[in-house]
C-alpha cells in the first residue's frame, strides 16, 4: 500500500520538505470528477470515431483524489511567494497591489460566460467596454487610437514593428534597421529581429540617457525607427527626449515607446506629447492586473492618427446608430490573437482605471517616484548608484564596490533579502550597470515597507562588510549561503540546464 | 474614489523634505516644461469599488449572449469548470506573484509548471513542454518560426483546416519573418496533401521546399484529420510536421507524438478556462526532445537545492530574450502561467478516467445534436469527415441568419464559418459545438428552435 | 517614520518570524475603504442624532492601506494549518474534506442575498431547501421531523433537553436528573444544566460502554432522560443500546442522541431505529461543511414523532397548495435562533447530501469505519489501545505506558505529529482514559495518508523509547521539544492565563 | 456521483484483509442484526457536483426577495461587502480549520480573533470580548446567565424594544434556567423605566430585584434609547446593564462601554457579512475586565511560545465546558469564528474614518427616506425618538400588504413589526432600513411606489 500516491500529509506546516508532485500522489482507480447528467445516449468511443483515430488505452494523466489535489495545490500556494504576502521591489515589473475589486470584475457572468465568436450585437457590452477603454488609454498615453489584441508587452513590440514596417512600405520605403539603446529590455531586440529588422544599439552616455550624439551618428533612412523605454530602465527621464524624437522624425523614422515603465508618468506626461508614434503598455504593470506568476498580461498598443489605419483588426468600432460593431482598419497589418486579446485581463484594466480616475494615477506616479526616490537617497550611502540622481519609479544600484570589498555579489544580495521577508530586486538588468540591483518599490508600498526595505539591504550590506573585515576573508558566508528559511535553499541552476528534467517521466529512474 | 495609495499627506511631506523637495510637482523637474500635462489627464475622477463594480455589471448586463444556451465552439468551449478549479487557480499566491526569477521562494509556481510540463507531454505524446504561450495561434506562429530556423526553410504549408484566425495570425507575422505561408486546401472536409512522390524534390505548393505541414486535428471544421498522412507530406517534402491538437480530445484520440509529430500545438481553453470572450486562454507547446534549445518560452526543470532537496527552477534560459535578446529564440517574455497552472489543476481534477469520459461525452452530445439536425429538411453535414465534439452544417438560410434567430429563443446556434473558407464549400456553413454542460433537453429544444428558425 | 505601521514586509516566507497585528501596521490617515456613489445630501452627524448620543472623537479602530489588509490576512493564513493542508485525525471533529462545490452554492446569489424577513411568499426556495434538508436528516437519522434551527451542536443539545423539558411538563411530570455517561462530551453535562436538569454520571465497564447494571440502578421517575453518543467517543458502537432504551422508556425517560459520531453510522443504522427519540447532528461534522476555525457550524435535532409539536417554532411547512409558509408547531418550546439557523451552512449540507445521495452516504460510513480500525490495529504494536476491539469511525490510543517507559506523554505525541506535518489528535478526552490520544482519520484520507500517518506515530513512539534507553534517562528531549518546525514553538498557556492579555490594549507598554 | 472517498476497490480489499474481514459490511457487525438498515438510507442516489449545483440555483431562483432592492433590516442588514474582505474570509485557511486546539499551527486564526477581540473592545468601548458567539440572540441569553450568575438573582428586566426574536430566545432559554424574562414596556418609542427611586427596594417590576437590565440602542424600532436611564434603572436596582448595541451604528455613537454598560452584546452581520437568510451571523459579546471569569465562549490571550516569540492561545479555558463540564460558565463550544474574523477583516477594511461615514451614509440615507415617506398621505412616523440607520412608519394599510405590493415594484420594502409588539402602538408599522448601498435614485423610486402602493 505504500506504493503509489494519495498521501495526505502536508509537508510540515511553513517547513522547508518538499511537496510530492501530482504523479506521487496518483493511485490507479481514484478520480475527482464527476459529470453533469445528459440523458444522452451512452455511445462507445468507437460508435462515435472510426477505430484508426482511437487510442488503445486511456491517456494516463493523473489520478487524484479532490482532496487530495485540492491539499497539494494549496500546499504549493504555501510554498509561493506573491504580492499579497508581501513587497515585491521587482524593477522593470510594477509589482503593485492588485485590488480584489479587479478579481470580482473578472468573475463577473456577463463578461466571463461570453463567447468570443458570439455576434457584435449579442455582445454589446464588450465591445463597449473595449471602445471605453481603448479612449482611456488614449488619454493616458496621448495617441489617437490603440489595439487591444496583444496579449503581453513583447506582443505589443512586435505589433509595434509590424506597423512600423507596414507604415515604411505604403510609402514604399523598405527600411532594414531599428535601433535600440544598450539600456534595452531583452524583448526589444527580440521583436526588432522577428519585425524582421537588423538592430542597431547606440550607447547610453555618462548621464544613463541616450548618447544623443551617438544616436545622430547611427541614423539614416535606412532607419525604420528607435525603440525607447521612457523613463528608461534605469529608471531615469530621457531629457533630451524632443530632440531625439526630432532627429528621428528627421529620417523619417518612426518613436516605438515600450510602456512597461508608464507607471512613472501617469497624468504627468505623456508619450504622444513627446513625439513617440506607437506605444505600447504593459495592462499587468501600469494597470496593476496581476501576473498570475508570469502571465497573463495584456499589451495593447496605441498609435498616432497616421498610424490608425495600420491597426491590427478587427476593432470594435461604434457606428452611426451607437451600435458597436466589429470592422478591419483600411490597411490593417491584421489579426495579431486568437480573439480580442486577454479580455478578462482587459476589464480588469478598465476596472482599475475607472477607480482611480484622472486623479488617482497621477498619484499612483506621484508615490511611485516618490517612493522611488526615497529609496535610492537613503541608500546611496550603502550601495553604488552609478546614475545618482533624481529618478523616476525605479533607479538601479549596484554591488560592485561591495563585491570588490566583500566579494557578496547582487546574486547575494538578493538571495539574502529573500531571508527578510521581501522578494528581491530585478538583478544583472540592465546590462550597462555592473552587478545592478534595480529597486522598483511602487506607489502601493507604505512609506514604513520602503523603509523597512532600506533598513533590510542597508543590514545586508552592513553584514557584509563586517565579515569581510572581522575574517579579513573577502566572502561573506551569511549572504552567500541565503537564502536559509525559504521552502528551498539556492537553488542549482547549472545542473538543471546540465541534467535536463523537463517532466516527471523524464526523471533518472529510482530518484 | 477607491485609491491604492497609502501615503498620507504627512507622510508625504516628510519623504519629499529628506529629498529637499517642496511639492510632489518638484519630483518631474526632469521632464521639459513643454512636455508636462496641464490640466492633467482628460479621464473622469476616480469612483468607489463599488461604482466601479456596478459600472462593470451594467457592461456585463449587455452582453446578451451570457445568458444563452452555448452551441458554438471555433476554438473556444462551454466547458464546466468544477469548483475546486476555480478555486485553486483563484488563490492568491498563484495569482499575485510575478515569474519565478527567484526560485526558492516560487517553488509553487514552478512545481505546478512542472507538473503542467508533465501532463501536457503525456496528453500530446511529446517529450517536452514549455510553460505556455499566449494563445493557440501565438503557438501556431513559434511552432512555424522554430521550424524554419531549425530546417533553414521559410515556407510553411499550412492546411485550411487550421482556424481561420491562427492562418490569419500566421500570415500577419510572417510579414515580419518573411516566411511564405501557403495554404493546403481541404478536400471533404478534409487537407488534401499534394502528393509526396511527386513534390517531394521542389516541395510541392509554393517553390523551394517547406520548413514544415501545419495540420489540426479535430479541424476548424471538427473533421478529424489524418495525422499520418500529414507526417508523409511533411516527410515527403523533408519538412517537420506540427500538429495543433485539441487537449480534451485527447481524452479518447491517438496523441500526435505517436502519429509522428515533431511539435504539436493548441489551445488551452477547454482545460478549465472560461470563456471570457477570448482570453486569457492558453497557448500549448510541445515538442520532442532534439528540439528543446528551439523551444520558445520558458521551461521549467528539476534540480537540487544546496543541501540536496528537490528543487524547480526555469532552465535552459540562454533560449530567451533576456539572454539572447535579438538571436533568442522568441520574444516571449509575459506568458499565460496562471492558465498553465489551471489546466494542471483540471487536468488534475479529470484524471484519467475523467479527460476520457469528457472526450465522449463531448462526442456523444454532438453525435445525438448532428443526428437531430441534419433530420431537419435542408440542414445537411457539411463534410463526410468523422467529428468528435463540432461540426459544421448546410442550412436552408445563411449561417449568420440563423443564429441571429436562435439568439430570440435562447440559443447561441453556433458560429458561422465564414472569413478563412471564402470560396471554399465550407464558407456559408454553419459551426456548432457540443461540449458536456449539454444536455439532451436543451439539445432537443435547440434542435425544435432550430427547425423552426430555418422553415 | 518608522513609529506607526505600514510595514509590508513578510515575515520570511515559510519563516519564523511573528506578524505584526493590525494595530502595530496602522497609520493615522491610511484608509481602505470607499463608499458607493448615492446623490444623498451629505448631513452632518448632529443633522442626524441629537448630540447627547454622539461620540466626540471618531472610534479609533485601525487605519490601514488595502494593500497591508491583505497582505496581513494572507500572511495569518500562512501560519494556519487546515483540512486543505492536510490530514486531521482530530477525533470526535470529524475533519473530512470540505467540497469545494459547496462553497460556491453558499455564495449563490440568489440564497446569499435573501434577506431573513422577506415574506414566505418571497423566499419560497429557501422554505424548499429547508424543508427538503429536514426530510433527508429524518431519512438519515429514522426520525419524524427536525428543527434546523441551532447554530452548533451545543445549542442542539440544549434544544433537545428543553424539548425533554416541555415533553415532561405537559404530562405533569416534573424530572430534576438527565442521565450521562462518564466518557461524554464536555458540552453534555453542560447543557444539562443549562436545561435545568441535575447530573448523573454513570460509568463506563470495561468494554467501553456504558454499563447496563449501573444505569438500571440510577434510572427511576425522576429521571428526565438520558444523553448518549453513539458510537461513543471511544469510537465504540454501544452494543446494548436496546437494552438501554428499553430500560430508560421504562421509567418514562427519554433518549437523546448526540450526533457527533453520526458519520460512523450512515446507511448503516439509524438512532430513530435504535430507540432514542431526540437527535442533533453536528453539519459541520457528518456533513462537511467546514469548521471556519472554530465555527459556524449547524446543529439541527430530530426527535420522534410525539416530540413533534414541541419543537422550535416557526417552521417551514408545506400548505395543501404546495406553497410553503412559516408555522409555530402547537406546543414549541420556542424560537432558538435569531432568525432560522445558520441557513448558508444547511444549505452547505444539502448540497453535500445531494452529491453523496444514499449510496454515498453510506460509501462515508464504510471508509471512516475502515480507516480507523486499520489504524487502530497498525498503531496497536506501538500505543495502548484501551480498548481494543473493533471500533466505529475513530479509536482512543493511550500514551499511558509510553509516559511510564519514556516520559514523553500524549500532548508530546501530539506536538511533535504537528512537525511530521499532520494535525495532532485529540488529546486527554474523553476522560476516563489516561493519557488519551483520540484518532479520527475520516473517509475522505487516502489509505496512504492513513498509514502514513500510523508510520509518523510510529516513529514518534520508536524515537522516545530508544532516547530514554539511550540516556538512560525518562525524558525524551525530541518529543518534549516539539514542535520545532512550526510558525511558533510550544506555547506558553499557563503564561496566557496569569498574565492576561485579551487585546492588544491590554497588553502592557513597550512589549 | 461527485464521492468523496478515494478508495479503490482494490484499497478496501487491502484494508479489509489487514483486519481479517471479508466485506465491508463486517466492519459493522457490532451493530445488532435487528437495528441494521435493510435496503439503504431512504434518499436518492448521489449527484454529480454540477447537478447539484443546478438544483441549487433553482432553489434561489425561487427566492424573489434576492433581486429586491432591499429596505429591509430588523436586525440583517443589506450593506455592501468589498472584494477585499470576502476573499480574505474566503482564504481556506480561515475556512477549513478547527477550533485552534493546537495553537502552534494556528496562530492564523487566533491572531485574527485576537485582533477581533480588540476591535470589539474598542468599539463597545469595554475591555474583553470573547471570540464570538452563535448570533445576537444567543448573545443576550448568555447576558442573562452571566448576569444571573455574577449577582444570584434571577429575574431580568428586558426592554421590549429589544429585537422580538431574541426576546423570545431570551424566554425559550429561561424555561431550562429558570430566569424570569420581565418585559418593561415602550412609551414614544424607548424604555420607560421604572422609577429608580419608589421601586429600588422591591426591585420594582415582578418582585425580587433584577440580576441585570437589557437595553438594546438603537432598539428594534430604530429608536436610539437613553443609555444613561438604562444605568439608572440598573443601578437603582442593584442590577448588571447590558447594553445591546449595533457596530455600525458605534461609528458615530457614544460607546455603551463610556455610559455604563457591563455588557455589551449584539449582532455583528453588518461587519462583512452577508444577508444569506440569517445566519451564519455573529454573536457579538464583550463585557469589563472584572466579569472575565464568567465570560461564555472562547477568549484568546497573547503570550509567548518557549522561545520567546509572540503567541496566541485560547486561555482562561478552566471556564468553558470541555473542562467544567457542568459548572462551565456556558454550553458554547462550536461559535462562528468565520464570521469574527470576516468582522475584524471588514473593520480593518472599514478603519476609523470608514467605520464613521459608514454610519453617517446609513443616516443621511435613512433620515432622506424617512422625509420622503413621512410626506406621503397617511404615512406617521411610529414614534418621535432619533433614529439612525432604521426607523417604523405608520402607513395607512397593513403593514403586510405594503410589502406585499411594493414587492411587485422590485423592493424590499421593510419588515412589518407584528409578533413581539401585540398591542402596543406599534404592531402594524412597517419597519424600514437604509443602508450605505441606497441610492438616492432608488430611495426617490422606492418612495413613488410606495405612495402609489398606499394610495
Ligand atoms: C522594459 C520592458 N520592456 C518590455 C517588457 C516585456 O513585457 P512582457 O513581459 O509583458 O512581454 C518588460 C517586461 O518585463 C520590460 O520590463
Ligand atoms: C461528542 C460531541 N458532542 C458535542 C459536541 C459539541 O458540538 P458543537 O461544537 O457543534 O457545539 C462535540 C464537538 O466537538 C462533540 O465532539
Amino acid at each position: 500500500m505504500t506504493t503509489g500516491g494519495g498521501r495526505a500529509s502536508s509537508a510540515p506546516l511553513l517547513g522547508r520538505d518538499h511537496e510530492p508532485t501530482l504523479f506521487e500522489l496518483s493511485r490507479a482507480g481514484r478520480r475527482s470528477a464527476s459529470f453533469r447528467s445528459t440523458g444522452i445516449p451512452e455511445w462507445e468511443a468507437d460508435e462515435l470515431v472510426p477505430e484508426e483515430h482511437l487510442r488503445v488505452e486511456p491517456v494516463d494523466t493523473v489520478e487524484v483524489s479532490e482532496r487530495d489535489l485540492v491539499a497539494h495545490f494549496t500546499r504549493l500556494t504555501h510554498r509561493q511567494y506573491s504580492v499579497d504576502v508581501g513587497a515585491y521591489p521587482l524593477g522593470s515589473c510594477t509589482m503593485k497591489y492588485n485590488p480584489k475589486v479587479c478579481d470580482e470584475v473578472a468573475a463577473l457572468p456577463g463578461l466571463a460566460r461570453v463567447h468570443p465568436a458570439a455576434p457584435a450585437a449579442l455582445s454589446q457590452g464588450w465591445l463597449e467596454l473595449l471602445v471605453e477603454l481603448e479612449a482611456a488609454l488614449c488619454a493616458i498615453t496621448g495617441m489617437a487610437a490603440a489595439t487591444l489584441q496583444p496579449a503581453a508587452g513583447a506582443a505589443g513590440e512586435l505589433t509595434g514593428l509590424l506597423l512600423m514596417r507596414a507604415w515604411h512600405a505604403a510609402a514604399g520605403d523598405e527600411r532594414r534597421r531599428v535601433i535600440i539603446p544598450d539600456s534595452a529590455h531583452g524583448t526589444n531586440p527580440a521583436s526588432v529581429t522577428l519585425g524582421g529588422y537588423d538592430v542597431t544599439t547606440v550607447p547610453s552616455d555618462d548621464r544613463g540617457c541616450v548618447d544623443l550624439e551617438a544616436l545622430r551618428a547611427a541614423l539614416d533612412t535606412d532607419v525604420a525607427g528607435i525603440m525607447l523605454t521612457n523613463p528608461n530602465t534605469l529608471g531615469l527621464f530621457e531629457e533630451d527626449i524632443v530632440e531625439i524624437a526630432r532627429a528621428v522624425h528627421g529620417v523619417g523614422g518612426l518613436l516605438y515607446y515600450d510602456g512597461a515603465n508608464l507607471n512613472a508618468i501617469l497624468g504627468v506626461t505623456r508619450p504622444g506629447d513627446m513625439g513617440f508614434d506607437i506605444v505600447h503598455m504593459n495592462l499587468h504593470k501600469t494597470f496593476a492586473t496581476p501576473h498570475g506568476g508570469g502571465g497573463p498580461g495584456a499589451g495593447p498598443v496605441a498609435v498616432a492618427e497616421r498610424l490608425v489605419p495600420f491597426l491590427p483588426g478587427p476593432r470594435p468600432v461604434r457606428s452611426g446608430d451607437g451600435q458597436l460593431d466589429w470592422e478591419d482598419p483600411p490597411r490593417s497589418i491584421g489579426r495579431i490573437h486568437s480573439w480580442h486579446g486577454n479580455a478578462l485581463v482587459l476589464a480588469r484594466a478598465y476596472a482599475y482605471i475607472l477607480a482611480n480616475g484622472s486623479d488617482g494615477l497621477r498619484r499612483v506616479a506621484d508615490a511611485a517616484v516618490l517612493n522611488a526616490n526615497w529609496l535610492r537617497r537613503r541608500l546611496s550611502s550603502s550601495y553604488d548608484i552609478p546614475f545618482d540622481r533624481p529618478s523616476m519609479h525605479e533607479f538601479v544600484a549596484s554591488a560592485a564596490t561591495l563585491k570588490r570589498r566583500t566579494g557578496v555579489r547582487a546574486l547575494d544580495v538578493a538571495k539574502r533579502l529573500l531571508e527578510e521577508g521581501f522578494h528581491a530586486p530585478t538583478v544583472y538588468f540592465p546590462l550597462i550597470v555592473e552587478e545592478a540591483l534595480m529597486l522598483e518599490p511602487t506607489e502601493t508600498e507604505s512609506p514604513q515597507t520602503v523603509e523597512a526595505l532600506a533598513e533590510a539591504l542597508e543590514r545586508i550590506a552592513a553584514e557584509a562588510l563586517e565579515a569581510a573585515s572581522a575574517e579579513g576573508s573577502s566572502a561573506s558566508p551569511t549572504a552567500a549561503l541565503a537564502p536559509r528559511t525559504t521552502p528551498v535553499g539556492r537553488v542549482d541552476e547549472a545542473r538543471a540546464a546540465r541534467q535536463l528534467v523537463p517532466t516527471w517521466d523524464a526523471r533518472p529512474q529510482g530518484e | 474614489m477607491a485609491g491604492y495609495v497609502p501615503h498620507t499627506d504627512e507622510e508625504l511631506e516628510e519623504m519629499l523634505a529628506f529629498l529637499g523637495l517642496g511639492s510632489l510637482d518638484e519630483l518631474f523637474t526632469v521632464v521639459p516644461p513643454a512636455l508636462r500635462l496641464a490640466g492633467g489627464l482628460d479621464l473622469d475622477e476616480g469612483l468607489p469599488e463599488a461604482d466601479v463594480l456596478d459600472r462593470l455589471q451594467r457592461l456585463g448586463g449587455g452582453n446578451r449572449a451570457a445568458e444563452l444556451v452555448c452551441f458554438a465552439g471555433a476554438g473556444a468551449y462551454d466547458h464546466d469548470v468544477p469548483a475546486a478549479t476555480r478555486a485553486l487557480a483563484g488563490r492568491s499566491e498563484f495569482v499575485t506573484s510575478y515569474t519565478p526569477y527567484q526560485p526558492e521562494v516560487s517553488q509553487g509556481v514552478l512545481q505546478a509548471l512542472f507538473e503542467f510540463q508533465t501532463l501536457l507531454g503525456r496528453i500530446s505524446g511529446m517529450e517536452i513542454s514549455n510553460a505556455s504561450l499566449y494563445d493557440g495561434a501565438s503557438a501556431c506562429v513559434e511552432a512555424a518560426n522554430l521550424a524554419a530556423a531549425q530546417t533553414g526553410r521559410d515556407r510553411i504549408w499550412v492546411s485550411q483546416g487550421v482556424h481561420p484566425h491562427w492562418r490569419q495570425v500566421l500570415r500577419t507575422f510572417a510579414a515580419g519573418t518573411g516566411h511564405e505561408i501557403v495554404e493546403i486546401p481541404l478536400v471533404d472536409g478534409v487537407t488534401a496533401w499534394p502528393d509526396a512522390g511527386t513534390d517531394s524534390g521542389s516541395g510541392g505548393p509554393g517553390s523551394g521546399a517547406p520548413a514544415a505541414v501545419l495540420v489540426q486535428s479535430p479541424n476548424f471544421l471538427g473533421c478529424l484529420e489524418s495525422v499520418p498522412a500529414a507526417r508523409r507530406a511533411a516527410d515527403g517534402a523533408g519538412a517537420l510536421l506540427l500538429v495543433a491538437a485539441d487537449p480534451v480530445a485527447s481524452g479518447i484520440l491517438r496523441t500526435p507524438g505517436e502519429q509522428g509529430a515533431d511539435v504539436v500545438v493548441g489551445e488551452g481553453q477547454p482545460l478549465g478556462i472560461s470563456l471570457g470572450f477570448g482570453g486569457p486562454y492558453l497557448g500549448l507547446f510541445t515538442c520532442r526532445a532534439n528540439l528543446v534549445r528551439r523551444l520558445p518560452g520558458r521551461l521549467v526543470g528539476e534540480t537540487v537545492d544546496g543541501e540536496g532537496r528537490r528543487a524547480y527552477v526555469t532552465t535552459l534560459r540562454a533560449r530567451e530574450q533576456d539572454i539572447r535578446r535579438e538571436k533568442a529564440s522568441s520574444n516571449v517574455c509575459t506568458n499565460q502561467t496562471l492558465m498553465a497552472v489551471t489546466a494542471a489543476i483540471q487536468l488534475g481534477w479529470l484524471g484519467t478516467g475523467g479527460l476520457r469520459e469528457l472526450a465522449l461525452r463531448c462526442g456523444r452530445g454532438a453525435r445525438y445534436c448532428r443526428e437531430a439536425l441534419v433530420a431537419i429538411d435542408g440542414v445537411t453535414p457539411a463534410a463526410p469527415a468523422p467529428t468528435l465534439r463540432e461540426f459544421a452544417v448546410r442550412t436552408p438560410l445563411p449561417a449568420a441568419t440563423v443564429v441571429g434567430r436562435l439568439a430570440e429563443e435562447g440559443f447561441l446556434a453556433g458560429v458561422a464559418v465564414g472569413p478563412g473558407f471564402e470560396g471554399t464549400p465550407y464558407e456559408d456553413c454553419l459551426l456548432v459545438a457540443v461540449t458536456e454542460r449539454r444536455t439532451r433537453a436543451e439539445i432537443d429544444a435547440y434542435a425544435s428552435s432550430f427547425e423552426k428558425a430555418v422553415r
